[in-house]
């Protein structure tokens, strides 16, 4: 883990702990060893991942508009009388590196329209389509695009579709 | 009747109800249960009472013992669910032996 | 009232009808599957409305950051539970509702 | 103002009892457990606007630790209280006494 | 006017809501379901001392109530099954309440005779008492702290709470006496998902409790609190099968375990000696002691509860492996 991205972690740390406390400049007493100790803990659990900050500008709106019509596209069929849904079972395969871009995406999928992870084995997320009448695949491979970009990898090519 | 005395009586129920179901049930598993209950019921019976300050703060002491009775309870649970597994892991039955059958 | 006042009511009422259609979705749908998908996604939105609507009452940044880490945190456990309970339902052989 | 955020977190405490119908009903453990994560999804919403309604900002932080350790209980369910392979069947038929 | 009658809306409906539930968990026939239950039924509780306006008390219910008791309770079912699968069905015979039906009329009665003489003597309590709120504002100056709950519980009755903390170990010297030894964990790996969010909610759990320990001097919060807390963040890495090595297991843990009530013994000594009084404090001290002995008391709540989960989890284990 280089010094970079601990120091960002550091600086994430620190700005939760201004959030936590209201920006009460007497809390640092406790804050320093408090963002000190969880650093260290967090650097011990988890490894360094070459996450683009300025990515997740691009990423986050994105992120929110289809979390968004995911709750809009729910809420409707739960509501409609005629329930409109088809679901499936769908095994998607992974062209993401292993470890965390992959479970990054498995968790983002659970939010957005009609899809949800239901099992991440290696190079392949289970996904259990609302409604397998939609455009489910095109959403999924939108949403690993640009989990790549966040994560500054390119997905490998051996599906041929790159 | 204010709010504080109706959260009261409503601890007075969690009470009775814990206490009913802690006499009733044999599983010993229910009993616990029964007792979280009954203590629910008496925390909420001192903070509810402790209200009655009027426009004031409530009474700060009442919470304090709740708040360490809250911590207290669940080690108790802790121990009485380890009774619980030890007991019947020695005799295949998670209830108490009934004196009137022996 | 002001705007904001209005812009609140409008967001809190949205969040609320999320949350309700999320419990209808609980109720109606066939199987444990679809029941997740109306209660992570339509919770996770329907709080996340009311914390935005929340937020532009709130006094001070500090307090709109810990509102937004509220949805955040709430967000993750939502799609990590719902992914872990959909995981061990297919292990456990529960097969998918098919129409 | 302040009514109306009593009124809605009233409004949510409803959808929480009719939520209750899932716990009673199941049919599988996963569904019971789904309804305790509704619940803490949805206390985090009431004690959001409690905390507006009354102006006390403390209780943003009861809503934060709701939200912190949502997933605990969950966790210790899938990891450990979930029996594995028991005779979960009854799922068929729910099913189809559900659609239409 | 219309505030109050919706305020008074929602409290009989979440008065009625924790009976309910609290009814329906004892009566149900399923033992999982009657957890579901119980556990909905603290979530409800935390609702309700919101309601009372007892915020610290409805962190310590959100934060045990939420993390510890559930877990606590699901995995003790879980070993519970399996003993009772292995051990055979002969318990099923037994099943049936062993309380006989008249008997049981008979309770019923007695019992809605202590409720009904209970609920008329809190009726006729009166409205207002000032109970002991005055008497800790006005020496509430001289406590070290601004939140009159964290200057009841470390200052003006710290005693009671040294004498909690010796409970807690207690609890965990009874688990630990009949819990055995520290089994070899054969558990398999945890889900990827699982282990991300165990990592990412780790340090948050930290940075929580560190915050909790310090908004405790001025508002709601504490040292109680702040160790659910830091429990939950060690009731997780158990459950991803994160186990302390047996090593760690043994001194530092009992260290961190006496800490906190070993630090309020000394405390209460040399106040005694200089004081003259047991846990008085000098004023212009008072903050800063008070700081050190929540620290202490935190670290062990935490370790403690951690450690009353690993406890019970121990013998079941060695008997599965």
């Amino acid at each position: 883990m280089n010094g970079l991205s601990i120091l960002s972690r550091g600086i994430l740390l620190a700005l939760i702990w201004w959030l936590l406390t209201g920006g009460d400049a007497a809390s640092w007493w406790i804050g320093v060893p408090a963002v000190a100790l969880a650093l260290i803990i967090s650097i011990a659990l988890l490894p360094s991942s070459n996450l683009v900050w300025h990515e997740f500008l691009i990423f986050i709106p994105f992120f929110l508009l289809r979390s968004l019509l995911g709750g809009v596209d729910v809420a409707r069929r739960a509501i409609d009388p005629r329930m409109p849904i088809a679901p499936t079972l769908f095994e998607y395969p992974l062209r993401l590196p292993i470890g965390l871009p992959q479970i990054f995406m498995a968790n983002t999928v659970s939010l957005l329209p009609g899809t949800l992870s239901a099992e991440l084995s290696t190079n392949c997320l289970t996904v259990h389509v609302l409604d397998c009448r939609g455009g489910f695949l095109a959403e999924l491979e939108a949403v690993e695009q640009r989990v790549a970009r966040l994560f500054d990898t390119s997905l490998k090519t051996s599906n041929g579709d790159e | 009747m204010s709010i504080a005395h109706f959260y009261a009586l409503v601890g007075v129920g969690l009470i009775s109800l814990g206490l009913y179901a802690l006499i009733v049930h044999a599983h010993l598993l229910r009993k616990i249960l029964a007792i979280n209950v009954m203590g629910s019921g008496i925390f909420l019976l001192l903070v509810a009472l402790a209200k009655r300050t009027g426009t004031a703060l409530p009474d700060p002491v009442p919470h304090a013992m709740v708040i360490t009775g809250i911590v207290v309870a669940v080690s108790a649970t802790a121990l009485a669910l380890t009774l619980m597994l030890k007991l019947s892991a020695q005799t295949g039955c998670a209830e108490l032996p009934d004196d009137e059958k022996e | 009232m002001t705007l904001i006042d209005y812009l609140t009511v409008v967001l809190l009422l949205a969040g609320a009808i999320f949350f309700f259609a999320g419990t209808v979705g609980l109720l109606r749908f066939p199987d444990v599957y679809t029941r997740l998908h109306a209660l992570t996604k339509a919770d996770n939105v329907g709080l996340g409305l009311m914390v935005v609507a929340l937020a532009i009452q709130a006094e001070s940044w500090a307090a709109v950051g810990k509102l937004l880490l509220i949805w955040l945190l709430v967000m993750l456990a939502g799609a990590s539970v719902a992914h872990l309970v959909a995981r061990g339902a297919l292990r456990r052989g529960i097969r998918p509702w098919k129409q | 103002m302040q009514t109306f955020y009593l009124a809605l977190a009233l409004f949510l405490l409803l959808t929480l009892g009719a939520g209750m119908w899932r716990v009673l009903r199941g049919p599988t453990a996963a569904d019971r457990m789904l309804a305790a994560q509704l619940f803490g999804t949805t206390a985090v919403a009431v004690l959001l606007l409690l905390a507006q309604a009354s102006g006390n900002a403390a209780l943003r932080d009861v809503a934060l630790v709701f939200a912190l350790l949502a997933a605990v209980t969950a966790v210790a369910f899938v990891q450990r209280a979930w029996p594995k392979q028991k005779q979960e069947q009854e799922q068929p038929q729910e099913t189809e006494r559900d659609v239409d | 006017m219309e505030t109050v009658m919706v305020a008074w809306m929602f409290d009989s409906l979440l008065g009625l809501g924790l009976l309910w539930l609290a009814w329906q968990s004892l009566a149900c026939s399923d033992l999982f379901k009657a957890i579901v239950l119980f556990i909905a039924f603290g979530l409800l509780m935390a609702l309700a001392w919101v309601r009372l306006e007892a915020p610290d008390v409805a962190l310590a219910e959100a934060a045990i109530g939420a993390g510890l008791t559930g877990a606590l309770l699901m995995v003790a079912l879980a070993q519970l099954q399996s003993i009772e699968t292995n051990g055979d069905a002969a318990v099923a015979t037994v099943k049936k309440g062993h309380c006989i039906r008249p008997l049981q009329w008979l309770l019923l009665i007695a019992l809605s005779l202590m409720a009904t003489g209970l609920g008329y003597v809190i009726i006729s309590f009166p409205a207002h008492v000032p109970g002991l709120s005055t008497a800790v504002a006005t020496h509430l100056e001289a406590s070290g702290v601004s939140n009159p709950v964290t200057a009841v519980l470390l200052n003006f009755r710290g005693y009671d709470t040294l004498l909690e903390l010796v409970v807690l170990l207690l609890a965990l010297l009874g688990v630990w006496s009949l819990g055995g030894t520290v089994p070899q964990q054969t558990t398999t790996p945890a889900p990827l998902v699982l282990e991300a969010l165990t990592r990412l909610l780790v340090p948050m759990l930290i940075l929580t409790a560190a915050y909790l320990l310090w908004v405790g001097a001025h508002a709601p919060g504490g040292a109680f609190q702040a160790g659910s807390v830091l429990a939950a963040a060690g009731v997780l890495l158990l459950l991803i099968g994160r186990h302390p090595r047996a090593a760690l297991m043994a001194l530092p843990l009992r260290l961190i375990l006496v800490l906190g009530p070993a630090t309020f013994v000394a405390m209460a000594v040399v106040t005694m000696l200089i004081e003259g009084a047991l846990l008085k404090f000098p004023p212009e001290h008072a903050g800063k002691l008070i700081l050190l002995l929540e620290t202490t008391a935190m670290l062990s709540i935490g370790a403690t509860l951690a450690a009353l989960f690993l406890g019970g989890r121990r013998h079941t284990d060695k008997e599965h492996s």
